[in-house]
């Protein structure tokens, strides 16, 4: 093991805990992660102690709110190796964070005979806000089409992304787990002067991020996904686009000036940040990212290699025919993210049955309705691993999904 | 939390094994289409009324164990009652699901073997799954009526 | 005292605290509130044992996380008395509430020639978003004028209201304390064929609130300034204009089904809420909600208006015409906010003093710029209470502003 | 918690109470506003450039003590002077503030009386008072130099 597995599961309170005498194995990060005692304290502290609001008020509990706050959007900016703290927005989830890009950057740019580029394996997170501008500004959405191994078939990129305005892609899949090739695309999005979207949800939490290397345009992720608390999502943005853009929405803290006639705008980043902010939600999710810090990205990324290759393994060793794993099984491509189908049975009993041992799995269509029909599936079983996972857990799986099989050919 | 065996009784599973009234009918019956946003599920239910009786009943789409035969219980309960009668019994099953805003129902429409999936109420998650043929019903049949 | 006010600071951690020795005065509440112990208990607790994501993954977590967030919802609907839960949506903040109302609602029956009436006491919130949709549509916004005691004119309303689409107004305002007659203002517009909007941030917290009564169409809110967590605010609206409004952020939730040509949405309330929702949040407001219960709003308003006839009086017996006092003086028309102007001291340089005896005012345009042009103000100081406000805190406010006169001129 | 005298230290009231160079100038003097978006403070800074030397200049707006006491020192600070000391002098400046991204500057610059703000660091909030003069005159001296 690259990391000390017993000393991180001793810091999540929830795993320590047992549904009828049984502990809880929990396989649904790719949807939320479980949360640190240290994220829990420093949000139960900040409220006991220090609440105020921030970027008003200017007694000393409001300044200090405010410098816990911008310290949050500091440690964000320096996770994703941004340029300026201030090219980190803090929206209320990823989906708002992709939205805000749609919305301000595209309905800037985007007009009747233009077009987009988006992935068959795209969240519905990067799809329905596109299509619901395309539907106003009249511009076409191009699909990037996927090999039989899961993976984005780039034979006939240069044809897509020509004459394109923007490339908006997953840096993972959250349904195949499938790791696309993020620099590469970035190159090939700008080499065609497209701007490249990253949607990093499912990437940012499970293994390093550069968005310099990347040369990427925008990045949106989530918080909850990252041992940090919900309410809280970033955008990430080059500056220059970001101060080119129009504002996305309106009201207090985003305004320089207001008069009976209309507005102007505040700099960068309060121009996107309108309202009351998520401000315990900053501090609970700077106690997630110096968490992660302290582990590294890159051991999360080879412990939770590890893991995908021992799931692999054991998975189509135990159950061969009986269960088809979606993706690569190429587990330098992949994360630690597994769909399947196991027999005849629906995931929604499968998940049904394995709830009975605490095994945690998504059923359903995990937001990516498009890539289901795809996959020719209405829905799948989903069984996704984090830092906090073992291998053990992998053979909780693997025996709930036995009974399964037992109880349903009865 | 309660067992399985709440939840899978075997009439369940012989329904969902072997699915009631399953196919489809041509117009003028009429074609009303669900679906269950959180799981994927979907269903097509087709009904002929005539005389103010479901004279036939057929089933297609697909979904999980309980959308499944639940679908196929509620073919094999109405087929051939009057609107009426099943628009009842339409309450009184979503009555025993507990569905937020139905007030008790009229307890002469007989729920019979659907009383095997009282059991879902335990599982709330699975109720959605359980109703959506019902729901479905109960828009063809306002579609019937206009 | 109709509270047993000591019971209710023992329920505020931070109000047992000292900063250099001194109790703090905490008297910005109209900005953001601060939290009792069982609010920041029932998210600590959920974090720790309870987390889960909700609305789509079907084991017994999620199931009961599901439960919670929807438990919130329909503890939101009572608070204020709507028809049904699912009237309720949540949102990121009143910002977002009031944005997706002008953005969905108003996008979509709002064009050249229309007009829209606004008062001049709206907050930044209540006044951007309408600006911004209408830059881009085209129709006119009028204004309600004020009287000399910073009260609604309403001695022109009918011209105002003559052919407007939407009437939107503020219930109290945030400056002035001037607690607005909504009950008539919603018939007013009615009666001109307008809908009404009432952003309720200031009064919800502080007073009973009933939709029904007023016959209100929408009513937006924020938990921050009701004892709850920073992160979710509120939108109701009548379920007819929420079913035929187009959605405002697209992604996974709000969504049927979607497909690579276009997407159907969900029904209510899950059409407007995409993404992962503030899951923690609501439980910390459902906390929050109970709290205010067990005191009563009746309770709290009663208290209010004793706070501020004795601030009234005080202020005025101590500083004479050192003191200005914006707004009515008559208690049963106001809330306990006062904006006040102190000699020629500027309201930065009164708040810096203060600070120095933990008396927390904000000073500055309070997001209502228009309104402080009117006042002929660039800045006013603002002191604000709550439920747990006392007053002997409004004796400290006095000590306070004695010491700043004297520092001033010396 | 710092005190009030880490603050308002006697020059800066000084300044306050008795603004110097307040008033207008007419074009071809450059007038450039500034706004503090957290309090309303407003700023005019007029400023006339002669052969690279900042030859006049008038300070209008109104704002706190920290920003007017500020502008005024600034204003007594850098009348007369060439354009490129002026700038070192904006540098050094916002570097006593601890701006964020201003690196080590030219400590050549002498701050005189300036030193006197060097308090309101300990009051974070404070600091965009006092700088909201300098990023107003830099953007003249932009303008300016066009
Ligand atoms: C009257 C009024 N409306 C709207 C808002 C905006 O609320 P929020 O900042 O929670 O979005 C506020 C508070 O700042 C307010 O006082
Ligand atoms: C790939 C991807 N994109 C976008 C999202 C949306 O994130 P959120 O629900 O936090 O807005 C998710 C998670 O649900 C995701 O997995």
């Amino acid at each position: 093991m690259t990391i000390d597995i017993d000393h991180i599961r001793a810091d999540f309170p929830i795993l320590a805990d047992t549904i009828n005498g049984k502990p809880l194995v929990y396989l649904d990060s790719a949807n939320s992660s479980h949360k640190p005692q240290s994220v829990i304290d420093a949000m139960s502290t900040f409220m006991a102690h220090q609440y105020s609001p921030t970027n008003r008020s200017a007694y000393f509990l409001a300044a200090q709110a405010t410098e816990m706050y911008e310290g949050a959007r500091t440690k964000v900016a320096k996770f994703i190796n941004a340029r300026h703290a201030h090219e980190v927005v803090f929206t209320k989830n990823a989906t708002e964070s992709l939205n805000l890009v749609a919305r301000a950057w595209g309905a800037a740019n985007l007009s009747t005979g233009d077009a987009i580029v988006l992935t068959h394996m795209e969240h519905h997170a990067n799809i329905v806000p596109w299509q619901m501008l395309a539907a106003e500004k009249g511009f076409t959405i191009r699909w990037v089409p996927l090999t039989a191994d899961g993976l984005l078939d780039l034979s006939h990129i240069d044809q897509l992304l020509d004459g394109a305005k923007a490339f908006s892609f997953t840096s993972m899949s959250n349904v195949l787990g499938t790791i696309n090739p993020v620099k590469e695309l970035v190159s090939l999005a700008h080499r065609h002067g497209a701007i490249a979207i990253v949607d990093g949800c499912q990437s940012v939490p499970h293994m390093p991020t550069d968005v310099q290397d990347w040369d990427a345009d925008f990045l949106a992720f989530s918080s909850h996904k990252m041992l940090g608390p919900t309410g809280i999502g970033m955008l990430w943005g080059k500056e220059s686009l970001l101060d080119a853009m129009p504002p996305f929405l309106g009201g207090g803290n985003m305004i320089a000036d207001v008069t009976l006639n209309g507005f102007t705008c505040a700099e960068l980043p309060a121009k996107f940040e309108a309202g009351t902010q998520p401000i315990v939600e900053a501090v609970g999710l700077s106690a997630a990212v110096d968490y992660l810090n302290a582990i590294g990205m890159h051991n999360v990324r080879q412990h939770e290699m590890e893991i995908s290759r021992y799931a692999l393994d054991t998975l189509t060793q135990r159950f061969g025919e009986d269960i088809v794993i979606h993706g690569s099984k190429n587990v330098e491509v992949r994360g630690a993210t597994f769909s399947f189908a196991f027999r005849d049975v629906h995931p929604h009993d499968i998940s049904q049955v394995l709830d009975q041992h605490n095994v945690c799995v998504r059923a359903g269509h995990h937001c990516a309705k498009p890539l289901m029909r795809l996959l020719g599936a209405h829905a799948t079983a989903r069984a996704s691993f984090y830092l906090y996972n073992t291998t053990d857990e992998v053979d909780a799986l693997c025996d709930a999904l036995t009974e399964t099989g037992e109880f349903f050919t009865l | 939390m309660p067992g399985l065996e709440d939840l899978y009784r075997e009439i369940i599973l012989d329904h969902y094994k072997s699915p009631r009234n399953r196919g489809t009918l041509e117009p003028p019956a009429i074609r009303t289409e669900g679906h269950n946003p959180l799981c994927g599920d979907e269903i097509e239910v087709y009904i002929a009324v005539d005389n103010d009786i479901v004279s036939d009943i057929k089933i297609s789409g697909q979904g999980c164990s309980i959308s499944q035969s639940s679908a196929s219980m509620m073919s094999a309960a109405i087929k051939g009652k009057p609107v009426a009668e099943v628009r009842a019994l339409i309450h009184r099953f979503k009555h025993m699901m507990s569905i937020e805003d139905v007030e008790e129902p009229d307890t002469s429409a007989p729920l019979g073997d659907l009383e095997a999936l009282q059991g879902v109420v335990k599982f709330p998650v699975r109720i959605k799954c359980a109703v959506l043929a019902w729901n479905t019903l109960a828009e063809g049949l306002d579609t019937a009526a206009q």
